[in-house]
């Protein structure tokens, strides 16, 4: 592994500092379970690794009924589906960070650090972008927001400009009436990167008969994780129905650009987009009509 | 040479202080630098849990942490689940079993099952076995291995 | 089910002896060691599949601070055109060194070309981007068929095609051809009323012990080489580094450390060799790790393979004829398993008429090594699936066209020899009575299959020496390194014995200095050879111990008996003394007991087993799921029944794995794109039920307490059965392994 | 007088014969003897006056160490078959 320098940041400006003098070979460490492995298999050039686990900012883990979710950039994925409030207002989100690695890794690793990594696989984007989220961007410059489905621009990389880094990730109240899933597919039931991954949120009118909005998102079967933007739109209004719904998910099909790989063919994940969207649509609209 | 870090920690409950590179792995330390080499390196990316601690109460990968992340925090490693005189009921367990056969996983799944049972004193089958997907053993077929950890749990 | 009459010890499952070193991390395996200026070695290896190595320039590498020493091909000896004999049997002495350190070609990605010893691993590791190779890039040859082409590129231009002593005149990829000829195939399928054809094609798989590949190594000024490593053979060890160092096997002491998994990919060595030839070099003691992509890239998986098989039948179910083809990828060295594929194929079936061809092909792939049943798991994948789609066929139930046709004692194999007393009938009777063969399984998509499996065991070489102890206990040395429990097996033997405790027994795995020449844990031999050479060793104790005895009380030896744990005079006065008490009498009666016991036997026993599978298929993705798994396996006599229950439970697990998931993944430069734990995708916990172990005991003739090898057998039949279990749930015969979601997408005919 | 079954990849040398009736005490004189009848066929099965890497030896169907020196019964049946070692040597 090669050789490189570490510091821990203590508050925002100083990593923002730190990242700002540094230059490209410095990188932010949160769980690390990503970077290190890319350190030590030579697939990332690091100079600098800046630890923002003893920012207090990076650490909030807040939710509130009325205004939702804020999350740290560095909170570890075991947090997360520990808080029942959480669980019960963001199911997809719950669904992916459970399934993030192992058990041991869940205790590193966090949904900030998968954004960040901005694999095309992240099981922790689908719901990100089906729920919503936005990024709090610190920089030079002060604070930015930025819609999460912005910020992958490609395969390891992101909207991040020099000297910024991801403080924290918001995401709006569920509105009533609403839930979300998300599923992948692995040749596995664990230890695997996804195949394709599939988010969907929805949500049904007071009767739970009609769909008065969804958002579909996907993982594996693009550069970037897809907000499968005209696939959701065709869902608003419709009944819920399997013509509905199959719908959408040839809508998602068609935007797939998958490529073959050793995790699978380009055909296979085209197919699966379709099968897990209706599941990740199904699912999601069986969480409403289940609660109570 | 690089530059190391001087560290301090708690290990299995004692205070004890290092130097390390920034690129040294906690496995790393554990074992070149502490001779602590209960954790194994299988894969050294996070795949095979063989290298399994607890971090701050937390169960880690030790090869996906920095030796250098350690500082002030506390590490509990396989060398520290007995007492002197006698074994904690999961190292019990997994003899009783036959839960082991080669060795190698085994610190590691200890480490996992102790963090389980600390959380969950009461798992179902299932719950052992996705909490224990982190941790490869190819010997076992795992069997015997899930039986300890439900025999380990209805004991404690 | 067991029963333990007739045994005090045998058959009792006590505390391994190793275990509480195990499960307290104190066990010391091979990268545990350490040592006052130890130097870390790392290995640089081939990008390229196929390669001519032009030039190696490692001036960079040395300049680099901290390194200490670099070698490449140049520090081995000239292997010239000599055949190497390692004990085990026979290999060209330039393929040996040529897979250590690559002289003139490199033939498969991570083949090794230089090392480095650095003052740490990193620094090593960072010297090894700095060795710089010219390279002439071939193209590579990856599939057997395509190497079996006339066109296809030569990986050895040498390389010509032997048939039992035999040798072809136009150079080839196949290194060799085997061919079992019995009684007359033309005119058995002539007698048959259904004939099955099919062809089979299986991936490459790998062992995937969890611990890496290690060795450290170090030169005493007076020339005496110690290695302590991992290994499954220390012997083997010393012998495969002498013949590739060109030095003596006195001046070289291997000193086997705890290991972390084998199933046969522990024997070749790899690293030793050059951790030697660092330590050489630098004068200090070196030691080498491999990491998980090395061990993928860099040691022997066990082969893929294309078979053809085809039997026929006749209505009422008797198998008249059977054929089989196999062409199997030995790497890039010729060594593959197809002999003892060739061998098992049909071995569940006394058929009249068989044959069967078998090709060792030389590929761009890492040099195979053994693997659990080497050979047979890939052969029974197909002969098993053929034998379902028979029963299916003629309307028979898969077990009972088992039993219409299952070998027994005195029916002739396929390659000749008669089988003595074996356990197949047994096993099929068993899965057959299960509850589980005889459980509902009517679920939409939900499948359950059957299928057998045979391996030959081994016998080869053991030394076993006993020491005796005042207090009663004994230590017992060993050379079979204990990678599964064997410790505690070989202990129990001995306690039989001499009636006492299986704790009494304080057993040590020594390095070759101190016991006499032992062949590998390997061959399903250890418990079988390794436990028979203990009981000798107690016999001889207990022999010494009943003369002393008769001096004590002063009777001859022949009025002494032994029985439970006491000595008792049988003649004249009424004596008696317990083992125990004797022991503390052994000073005054003659000074110390050393007993020792060596074998080499013949009549290792084959095992078979036998498996039942329930699978659900998932429709729309091929996802396969296991629900519930019997293994009925004859393990002749349980030792240990908890470890010969693990044995049978690891195997099959390995078995699903290689069924469903597992399997090198080439791009076409022939570069491995799966070589980490994340993508090479071995079952987890969360894929599996638990699984049954069922013990049959037909005891081996061969062996004092009827021993038969059990640790290969139970990874031969998973993937047939699992297949048949498809075929139950979906109606689709899979016909390549593994039978991932993929694959059954496409047999399916959805994507 | 022992049996020898023959490798079908050898009965080219025995005129399709599938086992040979042939004397010896010890697998040295039974390939010796196979020699005189059936020329040729020492030089398939031995180098050197040892049995060739790569096969091996089973006399009443077990294996022996392929040692010309093993001694055999008057009614041993022999076989000549791919040697299955610990996997680290090439078959024949």
């Amino acid at each position: 592994m090669r050789d490189f320098s570490y510091i821990a940041a203590k508050t925002i400006p100083e990593a923002v500092a730190l990242l700002n003098e540094k230059g490209e070979n410095a990188r932010i460490l949160a769980g690390g379970t990503d970077l290190i492995v890319q350190v030590r298999e030579a697939r990332r050039d690091v100079d600098w690794m800046i630890d923002i686990k003893s920012i207090p900012e990076v650490n909030v883990l807040n939710y509130d009924a009325a205004t939702g979710l804020t999350l740290g950039a560095a909170v570890e994925c075991y947090k997360i589906y520990a808080d029942d409030a959480i669980c019960d207002a963001y199911p997809s989100l719950i669904d992916a960070t459970k399934i993030i690695g192992g058990t041991a890794i869940q205790g590193r690793a966090g949904v900030g650090g998968n954004l960040c990594n901005a694999s095309p696989a992240a099981d922790g984007i689908p719901p990100l972008i089906v729920l919503n989220a936005s990024c709090v961007i610190a920089g030079p410059n002060g604070e930015r927001e930025l819609p999460v489905e912005q910020f992958c621009t490609a395969p390891g990389q992101t909207a991040l400009e020099k000297g910024e880094m991801l403080i924290s990730l918001k995401i709006p109240a569920p509105a009533n009436n609403s839930s979300s899933y998300y599923l992948r597919f692995i040749p596995r039931n664990e230890m695997d990167i996804a195949v394709v991954g599939a988010g969907a949120s929805v949500t049904l009118d007071a009767a739970k008969e009609t769909i008065v909005s969804a958002s579909i998102a996907l993982a594996a079967v693009a550069p970037t994780p897809l907000f499968a933007e005209e696939a959701s739109a065709l869902l608003a209004g419709r009944e819920v129905s399997d013509e509905a719904i199959d719908a959408a998910a040839a809508a998602a099909q068609a935007i797939a650009r998958p490529i073959s790989d050793m995790r699978g063919t380009a055909e296979q994940r085209t197919h699966l987009v379709g099968v897990l969207t209706r599941r990740a649509l199904n699912g999601a609209i069986q969480r409403v009509r289940d609660a109570a | 040479m690089a530059r190391r870090s001087h560290v301090q920690t708690t290990l299995n409950g004692e205070t004890v202080e290092f130097l390390c590179e920034p690129r040294q792995s906690l496995l790393e330390v554990l074992r070149d630098e502490l001779h602590l080499t209960g954790a194994k390196e299988g894969c050294n990316n996070g795949n095979c849990g063989a290298c399994s601690v607890i971090l701050d109460g937390r169960l880690v990968n030790s090869c996906l942490v920095l030796g250098v992340e350690t500082e002030g925090k506390s590490v509990e490693t396989i060398e520290g689940v007995a007492d002197p005189d006698k074994l904690h009921p999961i190292q019990d367990a997994f003899l009783e079993n036959a839960a082991l056969q080669c060795g190698i996983c085994t610190p590691g799944f200890i480490m996992s099952a102790k963090a389980l049972l600390d959380e969950n004193p009461n798992p179902t089958e299932h719950e052992v076995r996705y909490w224990l997907a982190g941790n490869l053993c190819r010997c076992t077929g795992y069997d015997k291995i899930v039986r300890a950890v439900l025999d380990a749990a209805a004991a404690e | 089910m067991l029963e333990n009459k007739e045994y005090k010890v045998i058959g009792t499952r006590p505390i391994r002896h190793d275990g509480v070193d195990k499960v307290t991390g104190r066990a010391v395996y091979g990268a545990d060691f350490q040592a006052a200026g130890l130097l870390h070695g790392r290995v640089l290896r081939s990008p390229h599949a196929h390669a001519r190595i032009i030039s190696i320039d490692t001036s960079r590498a040395e300049a680099l601070p901290g390194v200490k020493g670099v070698v490449t091909t140049k520090d081995l000896p000239d292997a010239g055109d000599k055949v190497a004999d390692l004990g085990e049997g026979a290999v060209n002495l330039k393929h040996l060194c040529d897979n250590i350190l690559a002289s003139d070609k490199v033939l498969y990605k991570g083949h090794a070309v230089a090392a480095v010893a650095a003052t740490n691993p990193h620094i090593a590791e960072e010297a090894c981007t700095l060795i710089d190779v010219g390279y002439e890039v071939l193209p590579p040859v990856l599939e057997v068929r395509q190497a079996m082409e006339p066109d296809a590129p030569l990986l050895h231009e040498h390389l010509r095609t032997t048939s039992l002593g035999e040798t072809a005149e136009e150079p080839s990829n196949v290194a060799s051809h085997i061919q079992h000829k019995l009684g007359d195939p033309e005119k058995g399928f002539a007698e048959a009323d259904v004939i099955i054809e099919r062809e089979f094609v299986t991936g490459t798989v790998h062992q995937g012990y969890i611990e890496p590949h290690n060795a450290t190594a170090h030169y005493n000024q007076d020339g005496q080489l110690t290695i302590w490593c991992s290994t499954q053979g220390a012997f083997t060890v010393r012998e495969q580094v002498a013949e590739i160092l060109q030095y003596p096997i006195s001046k070289i002491k291997v000193v086997p450390m705890e290991i972390g998994g084998g199933f046969g990919g522990k024997i070749s060595v790899y690293i030793k060799p050059v951790a030697a030839l660092l330590a050489k070099k630098t004068g200090k003691p070196v030691k080498v790790l491999m990491n998980r992509a090395d061990v993928f890239e860099g040691t022997g998986p066990t082969p893929a393979s294309f078979i053809r098989v085809k039997m026929g039948a006749t209505n009422d179910g008797k198998i008249t004829a059977a054929e089989a083809y196999l062409a199997f990828e030995a790497g890039a060295y010729p060594g593959s398993p197809v002999g003892p594929g060739a061998m098992c194929i049909f071995a569940p079936y006394n058929i009249e008429n068989v044959i069967i061809d078998g090709y060792d092909v030389v590929v761009n792939k890492p040099k195979t090594a053994p693997y659990r049943a080497p050979g047979a798991p890939n052969a029974a994948f197909g002969s098993e699936t053929v034998v379902d789609e028979i029963a299916e066929k003629l309307g028979i139930d898969p077990l009972e066209i088992r039993l219409l046709n299952a070998a027994k004692e005195g029916d002739r194999r396929a390659d000749g020899p008669v089988h003595p007393r074996i356990g197949c009938i047994e096993t099929v009777e068993a899965a057959k009575a299960h509850p589980h063969y005889t459980a509902p399984n009517g679920k939409k998509h939900h499948g359950r299959g059957v299928a057998s499996g045979y391996w030959f065991n081994i016998g080869l070489e053991s030394s076993v020496t006993i020491n005796v102890n005042s207090d009663g206990t004994i230590n017992l040395i060993e050379g079979s390194t204990d990678i599964g429990g064997t410790r505690a097996s070989i202990a129990m033997q001995a306690a039989e014995v001499l009636g006492i405790p299986a704790e009494s027994v304080n057993p040590s795995v020594v390095d070759t200095d101190s016991v006499g020449y032992t062949a590998v844990t390997g061959g399903s031999r250890t418990t079988y050879a390794t436990g028979y050479a203990a009981y000798e060793a107690a016999q001889d104790v207990k022999a010494q111990m009943i003369a002393r005895a008769a001096k004590l009380w002063e009777v001859d030896a022949a009025n002494v008996q032994f029985a439970d744990g006491e000595f008792s005079s049988i003649n004249g006065k009424e004596e008696q003394i317990s083992f125990r008490d004797l022991c503390a009498r052994l000073g005054e009666t003659g000074g110390p007991i050393v007993g020792s016991g060596t074998v080499n036997p013949g009549g290792a026993g084959g095992a078979y087993a036998t498996h039942v599978v329930d699978v659900v298929v998932d429709e729309e993705t091929g996802k396969v799921d296991i629900l519930r798994y019997t293994a009925v396996q004859d393990a002749g006599k349980a030792i240990h029944p908890s470890y010969v229950e693990g044995q049978i439970q690891g195997g099959a697990v390995q078995g699903i794995g290689w069924a469903l998931n597992e399997e090198y993944i080439y791009n076409a430069e022939g570069e491995m794109t799966n070589a980490s734990f994340l993508d090479y995708r071995m079952p987890t916990c969360l894929d599996l039920p638990m699984i049954d172990a069922i013990i049959v005991e037909v005891p081996n003739p061969g062996h004092p307490y009827g021993v038969r090898g059990v640790g290969e057998v139970p990874i031969v039949p998973p993937m047939a059965a699992i297949a048949n279990a498809i075929y139950d749930a979906i109606g689709v015969r899979m016909t390549e392994l593994p039978m991932s979601p993929d694959r059954l997408l496409k047999a399916m005919g959805k994507i | 007088m022992p049996i020898v079954a023959i490798p079908s990849l050898l009965r080219n040398l025995t005129n399709g014969k599938e086992s040979i009736t042939v004397r010896g005490a010890t697998i040295r004189e039974v390939i010796d003897n196979l020699e005189a009848r059936y020329p040729g066929m020492k030089v398939r099965l031995c180098e050197d006056d040892r049995i060739k890497p790569g096969i091996a030896v089973y006399v009443n169907g077990l294996l022996t160490r392929g040692s010309i020196l093993e001694s055999v019964d008057a009614d041993a049946e022999i076989h000549f078959l791919p040697a299955i070692g610990g996997g680290i040597a090439a078959p024949p």
